[in-house]
C-alpha cells in the first residue's frame, strides 16, 4: 500500500488546466523527485497534496486515509508539510520566533494550544531544527534580515519542527553556495530517515544525488516515473526538456 | 426619484474615495471634509455676487474643487508623501486633518447650517406629486462627471498610468511612471470629486461643518461592496445603497429598516468578500 | 476671545451704596452668619472675591449653534450683573469650557469646573444628553449644575438634588401647552413628524396625550431616523385625511426638511404646526422656506419684535445685540437661537437671587444655596426674566413660563397667541427636596 | 537585565505609578486617570485585534456599548448588584463578538473593516430604536444607591474617588496582565503570525479562523469589561458610546501610542485626553491644533510612540 497516493487529481484556473489527471504513488521513506520544465504544473500538485489549493476533481489518500476534503491545517496535524517555494517567512520576527511557530505546533498536535505546553521541550526542538540547518548561531536575528539563501533553509527548518511525516521541498537549494548544497543534500538524506520526502527541483545534481525514484511532469501530466538512471534515458524526458 | 439623487451624488463622492482607496491604497478619514469644504465653498462662492445666482453657482463648481484639490495636493506634499503612504500612519494623519479642517471651518464660516439657492428653479409637477427640477440637474451633472471619469480612466494615458501604480507601485516606477505625481494627482482628483458632490448637494441640503460624516461612511460602504478597483461597482453599489432603505421602510419603521438594510448591505459583502464587482484578493 | 478671561474690571466697581443694598437684600445671609458667628469675618473677608461659575458651552460639535448664542447671551448678561455690582457685590468670573456636546467630555468638564478651576457652580447646558451625561457627576461632587436644556430630565425625576432648569420650561409642559389651541384652531387629527430619538419621544408621547384630551386624534407618527440626509420618501406615508402636520426636527438637516415638505405638497397642504426647534439659528427667509407661508410654530420667545414686545424684551435684545427680526445686529445673517438662549439670561438671574438670598460665600454653603433655590415659587417679568414670569416647582427643580404661537406671514414670525402658564401644566411626583444633600 | 525582566519590570513599574499616582494627584486628574484607565482597557482590547493579529475593525463601540448596556440597564431596572453587572456586560460582550465573528470573519482586509463598521452601525440604531428601555441618546443614569454594595465583606461606593480608582487601576492591571500574559504566549505567537502572515500560519498547521475567532472574542470581551467598568463607575449610559466616534477613537489611541505594543494604548489614551484637555484651555479653535499634533506626531512616529521606540531603542518591548 502506498504511503501518498493520487487519483485522477485535477485543477484548473479558469479553463486552464494545470494539473490533469495525475495518479502518484509514493512509498514510505522515499525520497521522490518531481522535475519538469517551468508551467509543467510540478507546484500546482504539491499545493493539492498540502491542500493550499483545492482539487477541482480527484483524490487524495495519505497513510491510508482519503484526505481530499481535509483542510490545509488538518493535514499539517497529519503530517504533511509543505515548504513554500517563494520565500513565505515571518520576516519581522526572529528565526527562533519563526520555528517556534511549527515546533508549538508539533508539541500541541493532540490538544488545545491554551492547555499548556512543556516550553523546554519546545525550545529544544527550535534548537534542534535551527542546528540541523546551521542557522543555531543567528536565532535571534530577525528573519527578513537573512540572505535569500538562508531564508530557504529556515524554511526548512520550520519543516522540520512541525517533525513531518511527509516533507515536501519546493525548489529548496535555490540561492544556495556550493557548499551549502552539499550540506544540505547531506540533511535531506539524514530527514529521510524518518520522514518522506518529496522535492521540487530544477538543479539536477541534487535530485540525482539525492532521488531514489523521479517522476516527470510536463503540461500538467505525468509524463514519465523512474529511476534516476530510467529517467536520464528516457527519450520522451529528453524531448520535453530539449523542447523547452 | 429621492433615491436617485442620493445614488448619483454619493456614488460621484465615492469614486473619489474609490480612486484614492484603490491606487493609493490608503484609508482617507478626511474624504468626507472635502465633501463639507466643497458645500461650504460653494456658499461662500454664491454669496461673492448675490445678484447672479447661476453664474454663482457656476463658479462655484469650479473654483471650489480647485480649492479642494490645491488642499489636498498640499496634504500630500507636507504628510502623506512623508510617511510614505503607509496606511497606518495615514489613518492618524488623515484623522488629524479632518479634525483641522472641521475647526477651521466652524472658526471661519461658523456652526451654523447655510443654505445655497439652486442655480434654476422650476418645479416638475406631476399629478400625484412635485419636485424640484434642480434635483434632475444635480442627476445629469454627476452621471457626465462619472462618464467623464470612466473615459479618464480607461482611455487616456493618465488613466493607463494610473493604473499601472495601481497594479505594481515599483514596477511603475521602474518604468518610468512618477509615482509621487500620480499620487499626488489622483488624491487631488479623488477630493475634488468629494467637493463636486458637495457643491451639487447644497443647494438640496444646506452647507453645515459637521456634514461630512455620513458621506464618508456611505462612500467607503459603496466602494468595499461595488468592489475595490471597479468603477461599475461603485456606482451599482451606490445605487443599491440610496434604493435600499427607501424599499425597505415602506415596510418598516424607518429606523428599523435602517437597521435590516445595514445588515443586509453588510452581508453581501459577507457573502462576497472581495465585493461584487470585484476581483478575488491578489 | 479667550474663553477664560473673567469679564472686565468695569464689573469691580460696586458702589458702597448698591453693596449696601444688597446686603440688605440678602436677608438669609444675615442670618445665616449670626448662628455662625466664627464665619463672619472670613466671610468678609471673601467678599470682595469673584463668584466663579462654570459656563458650559457647546463651542464644537452638533451643539455648536446653539453654543454661540448661549455665550453670547451669558457674556451679556454677566457683564450686565457685574455692572450693577455683581452677586452679593461679589463680581462674577465666567469660566467657560467647552464640552464638544458630548456627554463623556461633559461629566469631565463638570468635574474640571469642579476640582480644577473650583467654581462655585456650573450652569448652561443645553443638549439633553450632555445634561444626563454630566449630572450624575455633578450630584457626587455636590456641584449646583443649572442647565439650560429644555429636557424633560430634570423635572422627571431623573436626576438629582443638585440639578436644576430654572430659566426655560420643559419639553413637556412646552407640548402640552400647544395641544389646546390646536384643537382649537387648526384641527384633531393630527400627524406627527419627529426624529427618532429621545427628545422626539418626548414631544410623541406628550403631545399624544393632550391632543388627546382636547377631543383630538392622532392619524399617524412618522419617526425620521438620525442620519437622514432626505426626507421626501416619508411624506407620502402622511393620512389624506390628516388635519395638522406637527413637525420637530433639530439638527442641520431641517431646513432640507422643511423645503422637502414644501416641495411635497405644494399649495395644498394641511395645516403645519412646528417646534421652532426646525428653524432656530435658520433665517425664516432662506430660499426654499417660502412655502411655510401660512404655517404656524412654536416659539418660546417671539423672535421678531411684534406690536406685543415688551419694554424687557427691548432691553434683553439691545443688551445681547440682537435686531428686531432675531438676528445679531453686526450681521442681519446671524439668526439668533431665541426661543432658548434668553433661558442663560434668567438663569444667571436665578442663579444672583438664589445666592443672595441663602448667604452663599464659598463651596460650603452649596447645601444653602440647593434649598433656597427650593424655596423660590415665581419669577415677575422684568428685565431679568424677560421672556415673562414663571412659576417655579421647587420639588421638580423646574419653572413653568409662558409660551407663544406665531404664524408665518411674509417670511416672519408673528405671534398669534400666548399660552398661559397653566395650559403647560402637568402631574407627576418628583420630589428632590426629599434627597440627602 | 534578560528581555524578560526587563519586560516585567517595565509594565510592574507602571502599574506601581499608576497606584502611586492618586495619592499626589490633584482631584480633577485623580477622576481624569480613572477614566484613562477604564478607556485605556478598551483600548487594549481593541489592540488585542488590531496590533497583534492584524485585524482592524471599526465596529467595536458595539462591544464596549454592550458591556455599557448590559451591565447598566439591568442595574437600572432590576436592581442587580453590582459585581454581576460587570461580569454580565462582559459577558454579553463575549458573546456579541463570538456570534459577529462566525459571521464577519468570512471576510478579512478592508471589508472586515467595512462589515464591522456595518454592524456596529445597526447596532447603534438599535439602541435608539429601543428606545423605551434605553432612552436612546439622552440615555440613563444609575442612582447613586445603585453603585453602593457590598463585596467581600467591603462596604463599596463607586461614587467614592478613592474607591473608583482602584477598581479602575484593577481593570486597567487585570486587561495589561492578561494581554502581556497573551501575547507571549504560545496562543499570541499564532495570533501574531497571523497577522504577518495568514497563509503561512495555516500551513503551519493552524486553524486560523479559529484563532481569530478568538482573538475577537477576546477583544470583544475586554472592551465589554471596559464598558461595563464605565457605566459603573461614570453611572452613565447612552447611545452615544455606541457611535462611529467610539468605533474611531480607540483605533486612533491605539495607532497614536503604538499598534502592537501592550503600553502603546495607555500611552495612546492619556496623550488625547490631555491634548484636548489642555489646548481647549488656551483657546477657542483648540482641534486645530489637536489635528497639527497628530499630523506632527505622526511624522516622526509613524508606529506610535511606544511601536516608533520599540524600532530605535528598544526591540525586546512586547
Amino acid at each position: 500500500m502506498s504511503f501518498l497516493r493520487t487519483e485522477a487529481l485535477s485543477r484548473s484556473f479558469g479553463g486552464l488546466a494545470a494539473v490533469a489527471g495525475v495518479d502518484l504513488s509514493v512509498e514510505p521513506g522515499e525520497i521522490r523527485a518531481i522535475i519538469g520544465p517551468n508551467g509543467a504544473g510540478k507546484t500546482t500538485l504539491v499545493s493539492l497534496i498540502s491542500g493550499r489549493v483545492p482539487p477541482s476533481s480527484g483524490r487524495i489518500e495519505f497513510d491510508g486515509d482519503d484526505i481530499t476534503a481535509l483542510k490545509p491545517w488538518e493535514r499539517v496535524l497529519r503530517g504533511i508539510v509543505y515548504t513554500f517555494q517563494i520565500t513565505s517567512i515571518f520576516r519581522n520576527l526572529t528565526l527562533a520566533e519563526n520555528v517556534m511557530l511549527a515546533a508549538q505546533r508539533a508539541a500541541s498536535r493532540d490538544q488545545p494550544l491554551w492547555r499548556g505546553l512543556d516550553d523546554r521541550a519546545v525550545t529544544q526542538a527550535v534548537d534542534a531544527a535551527l542546528e540541523r540547518v546551521g542557522l543555531a548561531s543567528r536565532a535571534q536575528e530577525l528573519a527578513g534580515e537573512l540572505a535569500y539563501g538562508h531564508q530557504r533553509l529556515l524554511e526548512v527548518a520550520m519543516g522540520l519542527a512541525l517533525r513531518p511525516k511527509l516533507l515536501i521541498l519546493d525548489e529548496p537549494t535555490q540561492g544556495l553556495s556550493e557548499q551549502e548544497i552539499a550540506d544540505f543534500c547531506a540533511l535531506v538524506r539524514s530527514i529521510a530517515m524518518d520522514a518522506t520526502i518529496l522535492l521540487i527541483e530544477h538543479n539536477m545534481d541534487v535530485v540525482m544525488a539525492l532521488a531514489q525514484r523521479i517522476t516527470v511532469m510536463n503540461n500538467g501530466a505525468l509524463l514519465a516515473e523512474g529511476t534516476p538512471d530510467q529517467i536520464m534515458n528516457h527519450a520522451e524526458v529528453q524531448r520535453a526538456y530539449l523542447g523547452t | 426619484m429621492e433615491g436617485t439623487v442620493t445614488a448619483f451624488v454619493l456614488a460621484l463622492t465615492a469614486l473619489g474615495l474609490s480612486l484614492v482607496f484603490g491606487v493609493m491604497r490608503i484609508v482617507n478619514v478626511a474624504h468626507g471634509e472635502f465633501f463639507m469644504l466643497g458645500a461650504v465653498l460653494a456658499w461662500g462662492f454664491t454669496a461673492l455676487i448675490p445678484e447672479l445666482p447661476f453664474w454663482g453657482f457656476m463658479l462655484a463648481l469650479l473654483a471650489a474643487p480647485v480649492c479642494v484639490a490645491a488642499i489636498a495636493v498640499i496634504a500630500d506634499a507636507l504628510v502623506l508623501r512623508r510617511l510614505n503612504y503607509e496606511p497606518e500612519a495615514t489613518i492618524v494623519a488623515t484623522i488629524g486633518l479632518l479634525y483641522i479642517l472641521q475647526q477651521s471651518v466652524l472658526t471661519l464660516y461658523g456652526p451654523n447650517a447655510q443654505p445655497v439657492v439652486a442655480p434654476i428653479s422650476f418645479r416638475v409637477v406631476l399629478p400625484w406629486f412635485g419636485y424640484s427640477g434642480y434635483k434632475l440637474v444635480v442627476i445629469g451633472a454627476a452621471a457626465l462627471l462619472l462618464i467623464g471619469v470612466w473615459y479618464a480612466i480607461t482611455r487616456t494615458k493618465f488613466g493607463l498610468v494610473m493604473r499601472a501604480t495601481q497594479f505594481d507601485r515599483e514596477t511603475a516606477q521602474a518604468f518610468g511612471v512618477p509615482v509621487k505625481l500620480v499620487y499626488a494627482a489622483v488624491f487631488a482628483l479623488g477630493a475634488a470629486l468629494a467637493a463636486i458632490a458637495g457643491v451639487l448637494v447644497v443647494p438640496l441640503q444646506q452647507a453645515h461643518y459637521l456634514m461630512g460624516l455620513d458621506p464618508l461612511l456611505l462612500s467607503f460602504i459603496v466602494v468595499i461592496i461595488g468592489g475595490l478597483d471597479s468603477l461599475k461597482g461603485t456606482v451599482v453599489a451606490a445605487f443599491i445603497i440610496g434604493l435600499s432603505d427607501g424599499i425597505i421602510s415602506m415596510f418598516f419603521s424607518p429606523t428599523l429598516a435602517k437597521i435590516i438594510a445595514t445588515l443586509a448591505v453588510a452581508l453581501v459583502l459577507v457573502w462576497r468578500p472581495q465585493g461584487l464587482f470585484g476581483a478575488r484578493a491578489r | 476671545m479667550n474663553p477664560k478671561s473673567p469679564i472686565p474690571a468695569s464689573s469691580k466697581s460696586v458702589t458702597r451704596r448698591s453693596a449696601l443694598k444688597k446686603l440688605g437684600a440678602a436677608a438669609g445671609a444675615a442670618s445665616a452668619l449670626t448662628l455662625a458667628p466664627g464665619f463672619v469675618r472670613y466671610a468678609q473677608a471673601q467678599s470682595s472675591a469673584p463668584i466663579k461659575l462654570g459656563f458650559q458651552v457647546h463651542s464644537t460639535g452638533i451643539g455648536a449653534a446653539y453654543g454661540r448664542w448661549y455665550d453670547r447671551t451669558t457674556q451679556a448678561a454677566v457683564a450686565l450683573i457685574n455692572e450693577a455690582g455683581g452677586i452679593s457685590g461679589r463680581p462674577i468670573e465666567l469660566v467657560s469650557e467647552d464640552d464638544g456636546t458630548d456627554p463623556k467630555r461633559g461629566a469631565e468638564v463638570v468635574e474640571k469646573f469642579a476640582s480644577q478651576h473650583k467654581v462655585d457652580l456650573v450652569f448652561g447646558t443645553l443638549f439633553s444628553h450632555v445634561v444626563i451625561g454630566a449630572a450624575p457627576r455633578a450630584g457626587e461632587l455636590k456641584m449646583p449644575y443649572f442647565v439650560v436644556s429644555e429636557g424633560y430630565h430634570v423635572a422627571s425625576g431623573a436626576l438629582n438634588r443638585y440639578v436644576f432648569q430654572p430659566g426655560i420650561t420643559d419639553v413637556r409642559s412646552q407640548v402640552s401647552a400647544m395641544a389646546p389651541w390646536i384643537a382649537g384652531n387648526l384641527g384633531k387629527k393630527v400627524t406627527m413628524i419627529f426624529p427618532d430619538y429621545a427628545f422626539g419621544h418626548d414631544h410623541r408621547d406628550f403631545f399624544s396625550a393632550a391632543i388627546e384630551k382636547q377631543g383630538g386624534s392622532i392619524a399617524a407618527l412618522l419617526p425620521i431616523p438620525p442620519t437622514e440626509a432626505s426626507y421626501t420618501k416619508y411624506f407620502p406615508q402622511i393620512p389624506a385625511d390628516t388635519e395638522v402636520i406637527y413637525h420637530v426636527m433639530v439638527g442641520p438637516g431641517v431646513l432640507t426638511f422643511v423645503k422637502e415638505m414644501g416641495e411635497h405638497f405644494g399649495s395644498q397642504r394641511p395645516q403645519i404646526f412646528g417646534f421652532v426647534d426646525s428653524l432656530e439659528a435658520v433665517d425664516i427667509a432662506s430660499p426654499g422656506l417660502e412655502f411655510l407661508d401660512g404655517t404656524y410654530f412654536w416659539e418660546a420667545n417671539p423672535r421678531y419684535a411684534g406690536p406685543s414686545q415688551t419694554e424687557f424684551d427691548k432691553f434683553f435684545r439691545e443688551k445681547v445685540g440682537v435686531d428686531a427680526n432675531g438676528a445679531s445686529v453686526s450681521d442681519p445673517k446671524d439668526i439668533s437661537t431665541y426661543s432658548h438662549m434668553f433661558g442663560c439670561w434668567e438663569t444667571l438671574y436665578v442663579i444672583k437671587q438664589a445666592i443672595e438670598a441663602s448667604g452663599y460665600q464659598g463651596p460650603a454653603d452649596r447645601a444653602k444655596l440647593i434649598e433656597a433655590t427650593e424655596a423660590m415659587t415665581t419669577f415677575a417679568a422684568g428685565n431679568e426674566h424677560p421672556q415673562g414670569d414663571k412659576t417655579f416647582d421647587g420639588k421638580r427643580h423646574q419653572c413653568y413660563g409662558h409660551q407663544f404661537i406665531s404664524k408665518v406671514e411674509n417670511q416672519k414670525l408673528n405671534v398669534v397667541h400666548q399660552t398661559s402658564i397653566e395650559d403647560g401644566m402637568y402631574e407627576n411626583d418628583t420630589d428632590y427636596t426629599k434627597q440627602a444633600l | 537585565m534578560t528581555g524578560r525582566a526587563r519586560v516585567w519590570v517595565l509594565h510592574g513599574g507602571v502599574i506601581l505609578l499608576l497606584f502611586l499616582l492618586q495619592f499626589v494627584l490633584p482631584d480633577y486628574h485623580h477622576t481624569n486617570v480613572a477614566r484613562i484607565m477604564v478607556l485605556a482597557t478598551y483600548a487594549i482590547g481593541y489592540n488585542l485585534l488590531i496590533g497583534y493579529t492584524g485585524l482592524l475593525s471599526l465596529g467595536h463601540a458595539m462591544f464596549f456599548a454592550t458591556g455599557l448596556y448590559g451591565a447598566g440597564l439591568p442595574i437600572y431596572y432590576f436592581g442587580l448588584h453590582p459585581v454581576a453587572g460587570f461580569l454580565l456586560g462582559a459577558l454579553l460582550a463575549l458573546v456579541l463578538a463570538f456570534v459577529v465573528g462566525l459571521i464577519v470573519l468570512r471576510t478579512s482586509g478592508v471589508a472586515f473593516m467595512i462589515v464591522t463598521m456595518m454592524f456596529a452601525q445597526a447596532f447603534f440604531l438599535a439602541t435608539l430604536y429601543f428606545n423605551g428601555v434605553t432612552r436612546g441618546d439622552e440615555g440613563l443614569v444609575l442612582a447613586a444607591e445603585a453603585r453602593r454594595f457590598g463585596f467581600l465583606g467591603l462596604d463599596l461606593d463607586l461614587a467614592e474617588p478613592a474607591t473608583r480608582y482602584n477598581m479602575a487601576l484593577s481593570l486597567f492591571t487585570g486587561a495589561l496582565l492578561i494581554c502581556l500574559a497573551l501575547v507571549r504566549s504560545p496562543l499570541g505567537r499564532v495570533m501574531i503570525a497571523i497577522r504577518e502572515n495568514e497563509e503561512r500560519t495555516r500551513m503551519l498547521g493552524y486553524n486560523a479562523r479559529d484563532y481569530k475567532l478568538l482573538a475577537l472574542s477576546l477583544s470583544g470581551l475586554l472592551s465589554g469589561a471596559a464598558g461595563a467598568a464605565y457605566v459603573l463607575l461614570f453611572a452613565y449610559m447612552g447611545s452615544s458610546f455606541a457611535a462611529i466616534q467610539y468605533s474611531i477613537l480607540p483605533l486612533l489611541w491605539v495607532l497614536l501610542g503604538g499598534i502592537g505594543t501592550v503600553i502603546g494604548p495607555l500611552i495612546g489614551t492619556a496623550l488625547m485626553f490631555y491634548l484636548i484637555d489642555k489646548t481647549s484651555e488656551v483657546m477657542q479653535s483648540y482641534l486645530i491644533v489637536v489635528g497639527a499634533v497628530l499630523v506632527a506626531l505622526v511624522l516622526f512616529f509613524p508606529k506610535g510612540l511606544a511601536g516608533t521606540l520599540r524600532q530605535r531603542y528598544a526591540r525586546w518591548l512586547p
